[in-house]
């Protein structure tokens, strides 16, 4: 386990693996420290917020509309923390962990 | 009870838990199951047969050619009826002892609550957002469990919404609906028939035990995720508790009049999809 | 593929990794359904509705008053007539462009190979012991893969035997049938009616996934355990593979001449159970 | 952790429960090191094989027919360790690890 890396296993489902190259699992390794914000020198631990920005950038390979919605992830998609709602979790500030797995899947509206 | 009661219950009236107690919740209940499609059929089935007293079906559809390849209650015969006409006659045949209500009004936020309101238990079967938006803020109207089962392609959901006093309703965790144009609802999406089966038939359980006492008290809210191509295909997840500050169910006087129109509107351009062109390609 | 065709399936023919191949494959196959009661009645329904060009029905019972719980096929108006009639009618509604063969006889060692050997796929949805070791022995002999579903009470187990090169059988896992006296199969147990619902979408489910090609090669043979009261209600579990000293896949010149008659007879002593004495006490 | 016990989850299912007082899941300590046969003086780290024995004397409270046959359990039961098929695990020579949850089914045989 590095210090300066954190790995992470990321999975879409619902249709938003669409978005990311139609792969539903992924495995990432992210910077543990990271801007506050983008092109800040203050840093912060990676959170989910950070993964977010981190994911849309790095993984989506189109329409980031449908993930991402004024610096969070768009109505209709809940983020699992290790198979727990990331609102247990602290939602966007979640420090991640090496290891952790986040699932991002959107609310599905057929019958 | 009649004799024949306990002749065609018989099977599930000697399980634990169950037992003549059991038997008589069931067919004192009265369940409304909204969207008499792929969720909707075997949930129906399953009610039906396990001796649910009064049953609602609530559908403005017409069985269409298409439909038959997963909503198993409707015919060939039936093309072109109701849908629910066609699932009341189908769960006819199979118990005439319960009584079967038939709605083929488009559920509106003007008829809602008096349509759904004689109800112990609401099953969302439907197969858009913005019905189930109007479903989720009626249940919290009502105070009345959602048993919510949702499917597309390979994948299913399912969760109790607005369950006792801790429960999320669904704007609990989906504030809002996406924009109309991000909801991919109005294009008719795949679907694996047997997916809605598998999902309308954990409706119709998870139904039959919050009636009959089985469901367990102390369990935490959670959704259940289905993947048929998954391995493991059945994946658990925990669910924040009821939010204080929920628009709906965080209110002692939410009505529907707070909630924008366009929450209960599906906003759908153009046709349907070809799926004779899409299928030849 | 006929344009209705296009209608009716386009719906799963659009999904990714199914299209018009998928489509085509479930019209060429030919799927038997051993047993049309609880687990064949809803693995049945979605087998026609999702286009399996032949489906053999195997079943010697009648319809009776007490299935009608749960074998949702069957109706008030079938009591009295054999179910794998029944279940042909009903399937014939659904999807009248698929051939149904109905098999009225007893499954015994001396007719089940005749009656099986024509088809791809069998699906065990049977409801005692003997029968399940006649449908391994013969899933052998015949190299076909056996979908196996069971349910009794809130529980049920599904299984994929003599699945590739590397498959077990059911005897590899149970070499012997228990005694009959404590099999606990004559008696008839309690079930709740929606358990097999559950356990056959999914036999149905995997034997599309099978026929289509959408089941992963590189499975790992393994069971699922559900529990309807559990949590979580599914579990999964690995399972050995092929025995090299399996009284039946281990031999090259296996034959049901080798098994002991006893292990294909059901020894049932006395009068079914008087459910409504039960229900009523 | 302790030296001398292990201690382990064990499940009943499939109408096994009815025989253990209708109860699903049992917490358990059992010795670390035990006798190779009943009262000899020869030992062995615990295996399923003592489990079932012990299973029998101290768990079990009726029909033991319906358990145990020569030594293991009767045909029709399946043993898991940890999710696993014993036979992939040494069936009942498996040496048993503090923390093990040790499952026993019955084939269904309904339908
Ligand atoms: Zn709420
Ligand atoms: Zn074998």
């Amino acid at each position: 386990m590095s210090t300066d890396t954190v790995s992470l296993r990321i999975e879409f489902s619902g249709g938003l693996e669409l978005l990311f190259a139609n792969q539903r699992s992924h495995r990432i390794s992210i910077p543990a420290i990271v801007p506050k914000d983008d092109g800040d020198v203050e840093t912060k631990s990676a959170d989910i917020t950070y993964l977010i920005h981190y994911l849309r950038h790095n993984l989506l390979k189109e329409r980031p509309e449908l993930f991402i919605e004024d610096k969070t992830v768009r109505p209709g998609i809940l983020v699992l923390v290790n198979d727990t709602d990331w609102e247990l979790e602290g939602e966007g500030d979640y420090v991640l962990k090496d290891g952790d797995e986040i699932v991002f899947i959107s609310t599905l509206h057929g019958g | 009870m009649h004799l024949l009661d306990y002749q065609r219950y018989g099977r599930q009236m000697i399980l634990d838990g169950f037992g003549l107690p059991g038997q008589v919740k069931l067919k004192q209940s009265s369940i409304v199951v909204v969207g008499a499609g792929g969720l909707g059929c075997p949930a129906l089935q399953y009610l039906a047969a396990a001796g649910v007293g009064i049953i609602g079906i609530v559908d403005d559809d017409l069985v269409e050619l298409s439909n038959l390849q997963r909503q198993i209650l409707h015919s060939e015969s039936s093309i072109g009826i109701h849908k629910a006409e066609s699932a009341a006659s189908s769960l006819g045949r199979i118990n005439s002892s319960i009584q079967v209500n038939v709605i083929t009004s488009r559920l509106t936020p003007q008829n809602a609550l008096e349509i759904l309101g004689g109800y112990d238990i609401i099953l969302d079967c439907t197969d858009n957002a913005p019905t189930r938006y109007l479903l989720s803020d009626i249940a919290v109207i009502l105070k009345k469990p959602l048993v919510s089962g949702a499917a597309q392609k390979y994948e299913g959901q399912l969760a109790i919404y607005n369950l006792g006093p801790d429960g999320p309703c669904y704007r609990c965790l989906f504030p809002k609906p996406p924009a109309p144009e991000n909801a991919g609802t109005c294009e008719e999406t795949g679907i694996l028939g047997v997916v809605t089966g598998i999902i309308g038939n954990l409706q119709a359980l998870e139904t039959i035990k919050l009636v009959t006492g089985l469901h367990s008290a102390d369990r935490k809210p959670s959704m259940t995720l289905f993947s048929a191509l998954g391995s493991p295909p059945f994946r658990y997840i925990k669910l924040r508790s009821r939010k204080a500050d929920c628009f709906a169910c965080g209110r002692k006087d939410f009505s529907l009049d707070m909630i924008a129109e366009t929450d209960y509107v599906q906003v759908c351009g153009g046709p349907r999809p070809n799926w004779i062109e899409r299928g030849l390609v």
